[in-house]
């Protein structure tokens, strides 16, 4: 392989830094023993063992690090984390600071709103409160759409996803737009799960990816091999289905979120593609 | 004019006056001497009202001041009281310090009580400090303006509580001095002091007390003549001696 | 560090057009400017009141008021500030509840930040007030009601200013915390500096310009207080008094 | 009206205890360091030594200028990697402890330093002329006359401060440590019950806080008698 | 054995001692007045190097305490001090108070300083206060304490500042009394004091200070007869006055 100098670290450390989120249902989060579990997370166990092959190490500790929305970046940056998995958009202005692996999940924007509410869809939010959280590309889609459409709605960013979904849930707002995935998380965890239900068109799509740090060819070109593998081995299905058709922690809630096209066309032809 | 009927008092259990009893007519000086912690100051402050007491009663030109009823706000505003340590207020201008209570307690318009105020001031010739600060004078001209300030209110009567004790050595008789003349005047004061020599000069009576009682309330040439109690022997005899 | 600088993305415009992200961290600016002062002025008065009746000698006045204070200290102010606004709308009565809860949600989140910072600082402003008026010498009071003044015109007139005076500097630290403090409030999504710091990195994931530039405006907030609070300090020192010289 | 459900704060217990030691842990580490190092800044900004007494002052203004949250996220972005390359740590150990507690430390020692240097000058200045007149040298003055009274002048303050130090440990949120806020946080929000576990983090920090606060005022009556 | 040359101190433009000497005999006791504010403490403190001056000369024993190269503590561990305001170690009980210098300064060891330090405290009569805490003696026991502490340290002469004049009048007594049986046992001392009835009984020479000069230093006799200089006289009508 080429020089790596993320291989070369693992390698004299003989230990590989995991960057987690805490509660990104059901892609990276906690159980109720406080283990990090979820879709992602598998996908990076997977290039764990592709790196440890690679290297050829008898053994290769793992040390796992959450981290937040606003530190995800710097902490690739500066080597605390050598790889994170979650759910972090790959877009055109982290590529300027972070490489992205292949891309692992695409999801589309849409509504969660209590099922009584009558909201179908985007128009009818206007005149509303609609939460969202701060810093997501859902939070940008919702402004714009609000300058274009004259929606005159009230846009609340809240901190993460749980606080969204809490104030969603107090009745502050009417709906709550985000990546449809976490928006089936978020309503695994509610108090009463029929409640809910997420509704809309997906006003866009996009591609999860794993941050590696920029510059490591040699690298990245390990992880992107890994997922690809899983992803054309049927592996990456499986996988899929075990977090989005079965029933997940905390609750035991089945997400029955159905794979979708663009998902198949990505497991067939695994790419690095940003959709913007 | 002033008159303590078997006034006692005490924190929790502790007894630091005890069945103190004695009259002070309109005119007359009393001085009221004794060591330290006897209850001196706790007696004079009983008088106006400042220090409950549990039982007994004073009586204040013919006002109860133990009775609930009575409007101690304005009875002690005709009591003029001196203390110790001045107690002049820090963040007001002399002159503030004679006028304040002259217009928020007695209701006089500024003009007048900036009037009496520079009179008094003149009295205890400090005219030209009006415009200062209690910080920028010396204990002994502080003194004399808190002696102003409570006779701007026209006392009855005036209470003073050991007002040299806190001063330089020079600057007691300057003090004194303001003090003499206004009992030549024929102001009623109670007088808590170790200045026997004030005493001596323009006393009615000599108190004094040990251990929270009256032992000694004598004419004044009795007291110092032949006092009858050992205690206040002991006592006269340490503060005279040096 | 493979960390690609780039100051010029202060003055790049934002994706919903119009302003630079510059613009962004100015708007928070005013946000944090106008919460503290505006929280400022609840906790003076709040903990000037409570200060007060702290030292007052009647029993219940004083219990109520320290017992106001031990609850606003002893609890985390993040605990506080999602007690004003997730956990309150939700015991108030529904009507009154869901009343607040369709405001503007930029109002919402301003009023509970405000009352919430408000509160928190006003225990700690009236223990500095408590302590003023307990340092002055006792025989103030006395030489107060002696001259006639009641007990409230005592305060008014005498206790009060001075202790206030007294106060100055370590008021000055609780002014300074208060801007401080306002930093948490980005927790329930005020776009205050901090958020707008926050959001900066979100957008543009320039981490270190954003982190950078938010905490040279905090300095520079706390160096216009300070000097601010120095000519308020010369304006009420007492001459011949404590440093006044 | 909210329906409250306490239901999954039992099975959260021995994490929350786990938060708890977090929380403590940074307190008394800070505590410790921040006086020793506080004292030592004191002395330099009131030592004849123009400069030392410059470095301490700007160290004190800088660190009090700045909100503990900036404080912590820097000292979690830069730290860990200073900590590792200087005294070569294991790239195993846990960056986030550290770097909360270093930050703690150093902030918090820029407050104490205020309390222990108003707490010398507090001592009246007769004291250290007494010292000095029974030859004592300066270190013999500090160390046996000064800083005993100053300490024990200081101890309220000084207690007060380590409950504002208990309870800003809630802000290492940014950090994404859980200390015991962080952890109720997350056991919330996993659980969609973060009004209850709020309120129950808040009931725990007030009886923590106020007991702590009832024996300093224990302390300040024993001191005072 | 004290030798004061032409000192000059000043703080900023403010002139607090201008050009003072005078010279103190081995046994000689010297008594320091003046008014408050004229430069007594200031001098009295120069003499062991506890206020520097910018001009002029002391020698103590044969040593110039503002060289530089003088080591102070050594010094000052053999002049013993006393305060207005006692400054014993409140956080310390009386007997530590007597023995801390003993044992860091001069290096005794523990057995030996306390023996030496409950003989001295017997001297002044408090041999059975020895493990309380200066807090809870009176003012006057408290200053014989730190006139033990300073004995306890084998003084070569004794400072005094102002001894008295923070104590209740009945125990100035007390205190004066240790000083002039001190006095009579030949222990060179240097007192500032308004005590003029101490200083008619064992000062051999007056010295008056005001505005940072020397204006008088005269044998007793001469001071108390005939002061020559007006502000002397003056000064002293008005602390005798009374
Ligand atoms: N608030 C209080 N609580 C408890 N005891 C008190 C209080 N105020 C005064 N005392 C005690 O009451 C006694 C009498 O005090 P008071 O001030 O009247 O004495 P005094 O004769 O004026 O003494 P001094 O000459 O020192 O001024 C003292 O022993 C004092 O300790
Ligand atoms: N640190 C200082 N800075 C400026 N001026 C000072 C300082 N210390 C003392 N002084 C001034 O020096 C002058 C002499 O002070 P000193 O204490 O020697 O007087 P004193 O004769 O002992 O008076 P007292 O009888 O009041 O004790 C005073 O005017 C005082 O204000
Ligand atoms: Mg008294
Ligand atoms: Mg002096």
């Amino acid at each position: 392989a080429q020089e790596s100098a993320t291989l070369k670290k693992i390698k004299d450390s003989g230990t590989i830094s995991l960057g987690h989120r805490e509660s990104s249902i059901p892609f990276s989060y906690y159980d109720d023993k406080q283990q990090v579990i979820g879709y992602s997370h598998e996908l990076m166990l997977k290039v764990v063992d592709a790196v440890k092959a690679e290297l050829k190490l008898a053994k290769l500790d793992t040390r796992l690090m959450p981290v937040t929305s606003q530190n995800r970046i710097p902490l690739v940056q500066n080597g605390t984390v050598d790889i994170e998995c979650g759910s972090t958009t790959n877009n055109t202005e982290r590529q300027k600071q972070v490489a992205f692996s292949n891309t692992i999940f695409i999801i589309g924007t849409r509504l969660m709103t209590r099922k009584d509410s009558g909201i179908k869809d985007f128009p009818d939010l206007a005149g509303k409160n609609v939460v969202t959280t701060a810093g997501t590309t859902s939070e940008r889609l919702l402004r714009k759409l609000n300058e274009d459409k004259k929606l005159n709605m009230n846009i609340i960013s809240a901190k993460d996803h749980g606080e969204s979904f809490l104030t969603l849930e107090t009745g502050r707002a009417v709906a709550f737009m985000m990546d449809d995935a976490l928006l089936y998380g978020e309503m695994a965890k509610a108090k009463r799960a029929g409640d809910w239900a997420v509704v809309g068109t997906p006003q866009s799509r996009e591609a999860y990816g794993c941050m590696l740090r920029k510059d490591d060819p040699g690298f990245k070109k390990i992880v992107d091999s890994a997922i690809a593998k899983a992803m054309t081995s049927g592996e990456a299905e499986r996988v899929y289905n075990k977090w989005f058709m079965n029933p997940i922690p905390p609750k035991g809630l089945n997400l029955n979120f159905v794979l979708s096209e663009d998902m198949k066309a990505l497991f067939k032809n695994p790419n690095d593609k940003a959709f913007e | 004019m002033i008159s303590i009927r078997n006034v006692s008092k005490h924190y929790g259990s502790f007894q630091v006056l005890a069945d103190c009893s004695t009259e002070v007519a309109k005119g007359e000086v009393i001085v009221v001497c004794g060591p330290s912690g006897s209850g001196k100051s706790t007696l004079i402050k009983c008088v106006n009202g400042l220090e409950p007491f549990q039982q007994g009663e004073i009586w204040l030109n013919g006002i109860s001041v133990g009775d609930p009823k009575t409007n101690l706000p304005r009875l002690r505003a005709h009591v003029g009281m001196v203390f110790q340590n001045f107690e002049l207020f820090p963040h007001m201008s002399i002159i503030d310090n004679l006028t304040v209570a002259q217009v928020k307690v007695l209701g006089r318009n500024l003009d007048e009580s900036t009037n009496k105020s520079l009179k008094l001031l003149d009295r205890v010739g400090l005219k030209t400090q009006a415009g200062k600060f209690p910080g920028q004078l010396s204990g002994g001209q502080q003194q004399r303006v808190a002696i102003a300030r409570a006779l701007c209110m026209d006392p009855i009567c005036m209470l003073f509580d050991e007002p040299t004790s806190a001063l330089d050595p020079e600057m007691i008789n300057e003090v004194l001095d303001v003090m003499v003349e206004l009992a030549r005047e024929g102001m009623t004061m109670m007088v808590v002091t170790h200045e026997m020599g004030f005493a001596r000069k323009v006393a009615h009576r000599v108190i004094f007390m040990d251990h929270g009682r009256i032992i000694e309330d004598a004419g004044k040439e009795d007291f110092f003549g032949t006092p009858r109690s050992e205690r206040a022997q002991v006592f006269l005899s340490k503060i005279l001696q040096h | 560090m493979g960390y690609h600088w780039n100051w010029a993305v202060l003055l790049a415009p934002t994706p919903s057009g119009g302003v630079t992200y510059l613009d962004w961290l100015l708007s928070g600016l005013k946000v944090t400017v106008a919460l503290s002062l505006s929280s400022w002025i609840l906790a003076l008065v709040l903990g000037s009141i409570m200060g007060v009746l702290r030292t007052v000698p009647n029993r219940w006045l004083s219990g109520i008021a320290s017992a106001y204070v031990e609850i606003f200290r002893n609890i985390p102010l993040l605990v506080q500030l999602f007690i004003w606004y997730f956990v309150l709308p939700e015991l108030l009565p529904v009507g009154i509840g869901t009343a607040f809860k369709q405001l503007d949600p930029m109002l919402q989140q301003f009023l509970s930040a405000w009352i919430c910072l408000g509160f928190f600082t006003s225990a700690r402003v009236c223990e500095q007030v408590r302590a003023g008026i307990g340092s002055l010498p006792r025989g103030q009071k006395s030489a107060a009601l002696a001259l006639g003044f009641t007990l409230p015109q005592t305060y008014r007139f005498v206790l009060v200013p001075m202790a206030f005076r007294l106060i100055v500097p370590p008021l000055t630290s609780e002014f300074l915390n208060i801007f401080k403090n306002s930093a948490v409030c980005s927790t329930i999504g005020l776009l205050e500096l901090a958020a707008q710091g926050r959001q900066l990195v979100d957008y543009t994931a320039q981490a270190y310009e954003s982190f950078i530039a938010v905490t040279l405006l905090y300095v520079l907030i706390n160096v216009v207080v300070m000097v601010a609070m120095r000519k308020v300090e010369e304006r009420t020192r007492v001459p011949g008094y404590m440093g006044g010289k | 009206m909210y329906e409250f459900d306490w239901s999954s704060i039992p099975g959260a217990l021995p994490f929350l205890w786990r938060g708890m030691c977090i929380s403590l842990e940074i307190t008394l580490t800070a505590i410790g360091v921040g006086i020793l190092w506080g004292t030592l800044l004191a002395l330099m900004r009131l030592s004849k030594l123009r400069v030392l007494g410059w470095f301490a002052a700007g160290y004190v203004n800088l660190f009090r200028s700045v909100p503990l949250v900036m404080v912590l996220l820097w000292f979690f972005l830069i730290v860990p990697q200073l900590l590792e390359k200087l005294l070569g740590l294991p790239p195993g150990s846990d960056a986030r402890l550290s770097s909360a507690i270093v930050g703690f430390a150093l902030f918090e020692s820029a407050y104490y330093s205020e309390i222990i240097r108003a707490g010398i000058q507090s001592v009246p200045k007769g004291q250290a002329s007494a010292a000095y007149a029974l030859g004592m040298t300066y270190g013999q003055a500090m160390q046996l006359v000064i800083l005993p009274q100053a300490f024990r002048n200081m101890v309220p303050l000084l207690l007060t401060q380590a409950i504002i130090l208990f309870q800003d440990t809630s802000l290492v949120y940014v950090s994404a440590l859980a200390d015991f806020f962080g952890a109720a946080y997350k056991v919330g929000d996993r659980d969609g019950r973060l009004v209850e576990l709020l309120l129950f983090a808040g009931a725990v920090y007030f009886v923590i806080c106020y007991s702590a606060s009832l024996l300093v005022k224990r302390f300040q009556k024993g001191t005072s008698a």
